[in-house]
């Protein structure tokens, strides 16, 4: 009897040939862009990537950078909080909306529609309604509320919490929406059961719905971080960093120096740290979550 | 003999469950509507109304000049054709870098959940690690890979590139998707002879409408509101409009006109919630109802 | 042939204005092929080194002129027009001189020169000085001294939008402006880290620090926001280019009657000579590199030049010819040129390297008010230091 | 609304009582005026062919399903309206609905802890159904790593953990094995000694109906067809319907006519001198007789009736043995004891006494 | 790879082959060493407790498990690597998985479509099985849509309608009623006759196993104890564990010696004159009867060995009654015929001989 076990290269022949963009994708411009941009972070690049060797005197300076380092502080701030409320915020309203409400179409294009407009229009919007002079602190005052004050864009210390304020505007759309196609996805029968065990509602949610809406939950906390990490044309529309340095990102200073100041080597160099940094998260992460048994 | 409650139950509007429900919504709604609700309001005011006034007010005199400019009068350069000028192009760039976008990473994460095969992880978390990088970072090495494969400057190039950023993402999205889905099913149409790709279409995409849609979301947004791949990647001929957006929203020293400003990104978002609103059918509930038992 | 021309004037004057430049070339029989893209800085220069390196150049596109292109005339990838520049007698005719410098390198020129844009204006609202009862000033100083008068009737003193460039473009003016010209020059030109650290420009240091104080509560961020207040009159005035009259001319104000522009602020009258250039980058296809050269000696010729910079509202960038069609606030502008009252554009001088580290270098010290003059100068010094 | 008498006498102390309740699925009329009173600490078994709305019966006294008409009472309450958790519940899905993300232990402690039941009891409960039901290894598992069987245990033990006035359990048994099932049965049976309380049971196995219920409720087509304690059901069937759904083998029918207390038929004139009839008509009508009652070889000798019959068919269950015979051209199944050895082709006296047989009409399949 | 030789003697022509089958689950080994010959056209009766390994086999067969070890041959081809669709098996899974946006026509046809088959044939053999499985009014539902029983059905009509070498059963009848269970066995029966192809089916129901089954096997811990002939599992269990898990009730064990052909125990000393021995062996030993071969009143008479037996509770089953009796102390079940009366309390004579024992080795629990 032919007992060979066939080469284990030709099973699921289909399934391999269907991931060979995914291969392609991840192997030739994900590992081989972020090689080539560590190896020209080791260079003076200045418009151009240039062959030009200075060892760690990209790193030297980014580290000694005022602006990097404030960058990383605000986006741990930036990021805590965004994460946070974009998860609840989406979550929550995700739950309301699976109430079989009426209109819900409505109310989800409503929320929603932030997400289709372009960020350099609505973060002019943003800075106007957070503005203290013709701003909501504007329209407060001069309903009698003299002392109403509310001016985050121009305080240093809040910020950044007006552009959590217009991120979240703009972007908890996109994970009530992803939050609600995972509810749409749960069994009626597991609520028939829940409900019979007579828990509260909201213990349902986050007793057992989060607990079965894990995978949506790891795709939105992806979809949402890497946001974070990216996040860049907000602040250039919103704040342009500031005041000072308040709300600069390190995003923003890689583009910066790639496209403005024109010192590339620099640029890579933080991307690189950006990158390091996410690897040493990522990495392990991913790997167990996804290199382990076949589902949760 | 039949006293008290009986039948169905009355639904009574205003329960407090449903003053709270509605409250809720109406409350959380009027924050994502009141910039909106600036914008229109600033997009139907003249110029001089804008430079004095309170941004919340009403306009004095309604006009609607500056739509109709931002849609066929505003000027990039000699064009003064405003947003319509992009608008086709924006087409031809959307829908297949949509459509191949989501079917590429459909298949990948379809794929990776049920297809399981060595490796596969590892491209996987490299691709969810891509997801981290940034756009920018990239741009340079992929202009030089398309230059080397000779797509620099072409529409395929585009979705390519487009299809690239995507992929991370999405594949996470419809690989976490799936693997949610109940796995008999999978076995059930194995055993019904269907191969790679009919159980793809006829089993788990019907199963995925929600998830669909979702993707679809992203990727009409992202990609009918890029501009930079738009520009790095092609000629000037294939433009999106977003282009045109951005050069009437964003020129340094010329004047800024708001009111158009305004009207041209209400415009431009306006493809994208026409498919939010007609993707709502597809948001359908208990999608694998009645499967399996277990 | 068709040239695909990439630059960034998108706004409606602007358009009117490259249209010029197009209708000028399309009369040499070949065609002006436009590819408007908007905001220098970050995207528009994406696109353009991604174009070249990706194998598929245009024809011509703008720069800033200055030390931008640097590395893409080192990589060889763009046009020597030297012998065009000489067949046409650019080195005869531009004014200033510095302009053409600016597109030097090694001794061979690189750009074509369009326009002069210039940074040292005072913008200066009648309506808020007359409200407060006092003369509109007309230097920096006795603007300082009015601030108090016009804070405590409510008005905002000098108009600053919070983006860095504004800010650091407000002390460039006035270290253009209140000191003289050598400190300047040897600050931005020679990067002499201990004039930068010396008591001159601790003297603009003290006028920022005015300035700072002036412009607190000036809760904006777009330099145009900033404009609208000073045209409505809620601000006295503000610091910015040349580029603010259209703003002026669009809400019909007059200059003279509604607002007054104060070139060098009023106490040195001299004009930055900042501006944009046509860069050509190399092509192997000889009809078009014909066309190219045809295109950079149309861009300088004195009817284009006339036509271009009256729609652009920016000086040309030769002195031999008429622009009596400009409006008050141009004709100041022009008289300086004439005179040679003209310095180089910090871009000619510093790499945006160092230009961003200035920049971040002021948005902090706008943004707070804690920071001395002192230890914002000391920085200074640093990043001039390692100015390359 | 219609003030209908139930048609079934009212019990005395009802813990359960249905009152006209209608239920439709859109145009799908499923439940039709149905009543049903259920007193306190009885087991009551639904029996019925797939389809006849056996589980949406529970899931309306659930509270799961909102009724098109009609009510429902629990221990006194009129609940037509009321959640699900306020009405003393306790229920066994047919599909389990088991939480997918926690474990075993999960699942069956996941509504105690809802009630703030102390630690050690919670434990102390687990602990005894998982051992009722055989899944203390299991514990620390996911329903995904279970078999079905499993599954359908743990789904039994989130109930039993339980205090509930009512247990409503659909077929909570169909995946286990004889010998489990028989364990269980039994465990069940002293559990609801024990606690008293009331349990609605859905089941298609007649071995549990008829050793688990109080009484039996025979439904088709979302009615309940007939009422009663087991024996009675099986003995004295009201209509063709209950008399062919229950036993197995199925009942054998004759087609005949009734005159005069005789019953004509293929077998001949048989006399019913013994049946106990209920309302004799004459007419068309049906005989039956169930295939244990068919006696066989010598045993025939003592019945009334005898005829002779061809083996067509033997099936050999073990204990006992099923033919299908053929007699005067009409086929029967007959019950044979496992020892007797039979073989396909042989022939074989076949006997039994009007006593053992039912009548029912022709048109209306009621009894006669 | 290891060359063992099969525990069981080759059949001829085996269409499904199963040679040292390993699978684990991580570290749950739930088949161990597997092996199993089916021959072409076998009807193969897989029987064990629950979470015995039944459904891990049946998907290893289909070619929906990894294995660990091993290897499967169906047809005479090695096809441990092959995929599920080139097997030709047909199945029918004990969680259904229906594809739920489709109709029931859907689900059926489905298969169908994959080969291509011409429309008019599909649709013949979806109408034929809906006929079968009384499922045609259903036909343009989804699954959301029917109860469970109505689930079940469409899942085993997915397997009916393909023509597979092989089918694959997983409990398909364990949600449907006795009727309907008995006639859809009648067909199973019949189509398995008429295509000849081999079935291998899981069930749970004894009655099933011993009408359906050319062949038993009973599974225990993932491994085979028995496979033989239904009425030779029945009649002659290797084992303590067979004899007790095969005949409902379970059978009665009787702990004692066997000393010389005598079996001493709490009955007193029997005489096991006429029992078959296997390999008669002294010592410590297990007695097993069955409930139905206890004979009660006056058949006891006719029994070699007989003893007084006090009923301590009477489950009446309808066509038969279980009774559980005390004798001499011990505790067995009886069954009697649905006829007799019987009261717990009373007294009655109680009888068997020794050809219907079963004895055990107390240690191997291997039969006598
Ligand atoms: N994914 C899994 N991980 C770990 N153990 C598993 C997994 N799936 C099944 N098992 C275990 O394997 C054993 C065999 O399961 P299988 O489903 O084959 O049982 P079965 O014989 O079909 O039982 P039933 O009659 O209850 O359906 C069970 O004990 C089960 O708990
Ligand atoms: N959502 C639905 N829409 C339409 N008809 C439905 C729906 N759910 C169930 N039905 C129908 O209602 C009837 C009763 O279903 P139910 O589940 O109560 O049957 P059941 O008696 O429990 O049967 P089984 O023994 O097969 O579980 C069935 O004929 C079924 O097809
Ligand atoms: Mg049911
Ligand atoms: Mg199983």
């Amino acid at each position: 009897m032919s007992s060979e076990r066939p080469s284990r290269l030709f099973r699921n022949m289909s399934a391999k040939i269907a991931a060979i963009p995914m291969a392609l994708t991840a192997l030739v411009v994900f590992l081989g862009g972020t090689a080539w941009t560590v190896a020209y972070s080791f260079t003076k690049s200045k418009l151009l990537p240039k062959w030009d060797l200075v060892g760690l005197d990209q790193y030297e300076r980014l580290w000694s950078t005022k602006r990097w380092m404030v960058s990383i502080e605000n986006l741990a701030v930036y990021g805590a909080g965004m994460l946070v409320l974009s998860f609840v915020l989406g979550f929550v309203l995700a739950c309301l909306m699976d109430q079989k409400i009426r209109f819900e179409n409505t109310f989800r294009t409503i929320m929603l529609y932030p997400f289709a407009l372009s960020f350099i229009v609505t973060g002019l919007i943003w800075q106007w309604i957070l503005n203290p002079d013709f701003g909501i602190q504007h329209i407060v005052r001069s309903a009698g509320w003299e002392s109403f004050t509310f001016d985050p864009l121009y305080t240093a210390d809040w910020a950044i919490f007006g552009v959590m304020l217009a991120a979240l505007w703009q972007g908890s759309g996109l994970v009530m929406v992803l939050m609600l196609a995972g509810l749409r996805g749960i069994d009626q029968e597991i609520w028939k059961a829940a409900r019979i065990d007579g828990i509260p509602a909201w213990k349902i949610y986050v007793m057992i719905i989060i607990p079965m809406m894990r995978p949506v939950f790891i795709t939105a906390l992806v979809l949402v971080t890497s946001g974070i990490i990216k996040v860049y044309d907000l602040v250039v529309a919103q704040t342009s960093g500031g005041p000072g340095l308040a709300t600069e990102m390190p995003a923003k200073y890689v583009y910066d120096y790639m496209f403005r100041a024109q010192n590339l080597g620099q640029a890579f160099a933080a991307s690189t740290m950006m990158l390091l940094a996410v690897m040493i998260v990522v990495i392990p992460w991913a790997m167990m979550e996804f290199g382990g048994k076949r589902r949760g | 003999m039949l006293q008290g409650p009986t039948g169905r139950k009355p639904r009574k509007a205003l329960t407090r469950g449903n003053i709270m429900l509605y409250g809720t919504l109406i409350v959380v709604s009027l924050y994502y509507l009141l910039p909106l609700y600036v914008m229109i309001v600033t997009s139907l005011k003249g110029m001089p109304e804008i430079r004095v006034g309170n941004i919340f007010a009403p306009p004095l005199e309604i006009t609607f000049d500056p739509w109709v400019k931002a849609w066929a009068e505003a000027c990039t350069g000699l064009n003064c054709d405003g947003l319509s000028r992009g608008f086709w192009n924006s087409v031809r760039i959307t829908v297949p870098s949509v459509v191949v976008s989501i079917a590429i990473a459909s298949v990948n994460g379809y794929a990776l959940a049920n297809w399981r095969f060595k490796g596969a992880n590892t491209f996987f978390t490299i691709l969810i690690f891509g997801a981290f990088i940034p756009y920018q970072v990239m741009l340079y090495p992929l202009v030089i890979l398309l230059r080397e494969i000779g797509l620099y400057g072409s529409l395929t190039g585009l979705v390519i590139v487009h299809t690239i950023f995507g992929m991370p993402i999405l594949t996470l999205l419809f690989r976490n998707y799936f693997s949610s889905l109940p796995e008999e099913l999978f076995k059930a149409a194995r055993v019904d002879g269907a191969g790679f790709w009919r159980i793809y279409f006829q089993i788990m995409l019907p199963m995925s409408l929600p998830i669909f849609v979702v993707a679809m979301i992203l990727q009409v947004t992202g990609i009918w509101n890029d501009f930079l791949f738009g520009t790095v990647y092609t000629k000037p001929d294939s433009w999106p409009m977003t282009v045109q957006l951005n050069n009437i929203v964003n020129s340094t020293q010329g004047v800024k006109e708001y009111n158009v400003n305004m009207a041209a990104t209400l415009l431009t978002g306006l493809v994208p919630l026409v498919i939010y609103f007609a993707s709502g059918k597809l948001f359908v509930r208990g999608v694998a109802a009645g499967a399996v038992k277990g | 042939a068709d040239i695909e021309v990439m630059h960034w004037w998108t706004s409606g004057g602007e358009a009117a204005a490259v249209g010029e430049f197009a209708k000028a070339f399309d009369a040499t029989g070949n065609h002006w092929k436009d590819a408007a893209f908007a905001g220098p800085g970050e995207q528009a220069r994406a696109i353009m080194v991604s174009r070249i390196t990706g194998g598929d150049p245009m024809g011509a596109f703008q720069f800033n002129h200055g030390r931008q292109a640097e590395d893409l005339i080192e990589a060889g990838l763009l046009r020597d027009i030297t012998d065009i520049a000489k067949a046409e007698g650019w080195d005869q005719m531009v004014n200033p001189q510095s302009l053409l410098a600016g597109c030097t390198k090694d001794g061979r020129i690189y750009c074509a020169p369009v326009n002069i844009h210039s940074w040292q204006w005072l913008w200066l609202s009648n309506k808020a000085f007359a409200d407060v009862g006092v003369q509109t000033p007309t230097t920096w100083d006795e603007f300082v001294a009015v601030a108090p008068k016009l804070r405590e009737a409510g008005i905002q003193p000098l108009a600053v939008g919070q983006q860095s460039w504004q800010q650091t473009g407000l002390f460039n003016v006035l270290m253009a402006t209140l000191v003289p010209e050598e400190v300047f020059l040897s600050v931005y030109q020679d990067h002499d880290a201990d004039v930068a650290a010396g008591a001159d420009v601790a003297k603009v240091f003290k006028a920022a620090a005015d300035a700072r104080e002036m412009s607190q509560g000036s809760n904006l961020q777009s330099w145009n926001e900033a404009t609208a207040l000073v045209i409505n009159g809620k601000a006295g005035g503000q610091i910015m280019g040349d580029w603010a009259q259209g703003e002026f001319s669009l809400a019909g104000a007059k200059a003279g009657e509604d607002y007054e522009c104060l070139p060098g602020l009023g106490v040195t009258e001299v004009l930055g000579t900042g501006g944009d250039a046509f860069y050509f980058p190399v092509l192997d296809d000889p009809d078009l590199e014909k066309a190219q050269a045809e295109l950079a000696a149309t861009l300088l010729k004195p009817e284009t030049q006339v036509n271009f910079n009256l729609r652009k509202g920016s000086l040309p960038v030769r002195g031999d010819i008429d622009l009596s069609a400009a409006n008050a606030c141009m004709q100041k502008g022009l008289k300086l040129l004439a005179e040679g009252k003209v310095l180089p554009d910090t871009n000619q001088l510093i790499t945006p390297d160092t230009t961003s580290q200035i920049n971040d270098l002021f948005a902090e010290f706008f943004a707070d008010a804690s920071m001395t003059p002192e230890a914002a100068q000391a920085q200074f010094a640093d990043i001039i230091a390692s100015a390359e | 609304m219609n003030a209908m008498t139930p048609l079934e006498p009212s019990v005395s102390d009802p813990s359960v009582s249905i009152r006209s309740l209608d239920l439709s699925f859109g145009a799908v009329k499923v439940l039709q005026n149905l009543n049903l009173e259920v007193s306190r600490g009885e087991f009551l078994v639904l029996l019925g062919s797939s389809g006849c709305g056996k589980s949406t019966l529970l899931n309306c006294i659930a509270g799961l399903l909102e009724l098109t008409g009609g009510q429902i009472h629990i221990g006194g309450q009129n609940v037509t309206w009321a959640e699900p958790s306020e009405r003393g519940i306790g229920m066994v899905f047919q599909s389990y609905a088991l939480y997918p993300q926690m474990t075993v232990e999960g699942n069956l402690s996941f509504g105690l802890k809802n009630k703030r039941m102390p630690k050690a009891e919670i434990a102390e409960r687990v602990k005894r159904a998982a051992g009722i039901l055989q899944i203390e290894p299991l514990l620390k598992r996911k329903p995904a790593a279970l078999s079905g069987g499993q599954r359908q245990r743990v789904a039994i033990g989130r109930a039993l953990v339980r205090d509930a006035e009512v247990y409503l359990f659909d077929e909570p048994l169909s995946n286990l094995d004889a010998k489990l099932r028989a364990d269980l049965r039994v465990e069940l049976k002293q559990l609801h000694q024990a606690l008293g309380n009331t349990m609605i049971y859905v089941t298609h196995d007649q071995v549990e109906a008829m050793t688990l219920a109080d009484r039996i409720a025979i439904m088709r087509g979302g009615k309940i067809m007939q009422l009663g304690a087991p024996h009675e059901i099986y003995h004295n069937p009201r209509s063709k319907y209950v008399a062919g759904f229950i036993g197995s083998p199925a009942m054998n029918f004759v087609e005949g006519r009734l005159e005069g207390g005789t019953f004509h038929c293929a077998l001949g004139s048989l006399d019913m001198a013994g049946y106990a009839f209920d309302r004799p008509q004459d007419g068309p009508a049906w005989l039956g007789i169930r295939p244990e009652h068919v006696a066989p070889f010598d045993i025939a000798a003592h019945k009334p009736i005898q005829r002779q019959a061809r083996i067509d068919l033997v099936d050999p269950l073990g204990s006992e043995t099923l033919a299908r015979v053929t007699v005067e051209g009409l086929s029967l199944w007959v019950k044979i004891d496992g020892e007797t050895e039979v073989r396909a082709g042989q022939t074989m006296p076949v006997g039994f006494s009007p006593e053992r047989v039912h009548l029912f009409d022709k048109d209306s399949e009621a009894r006669l």
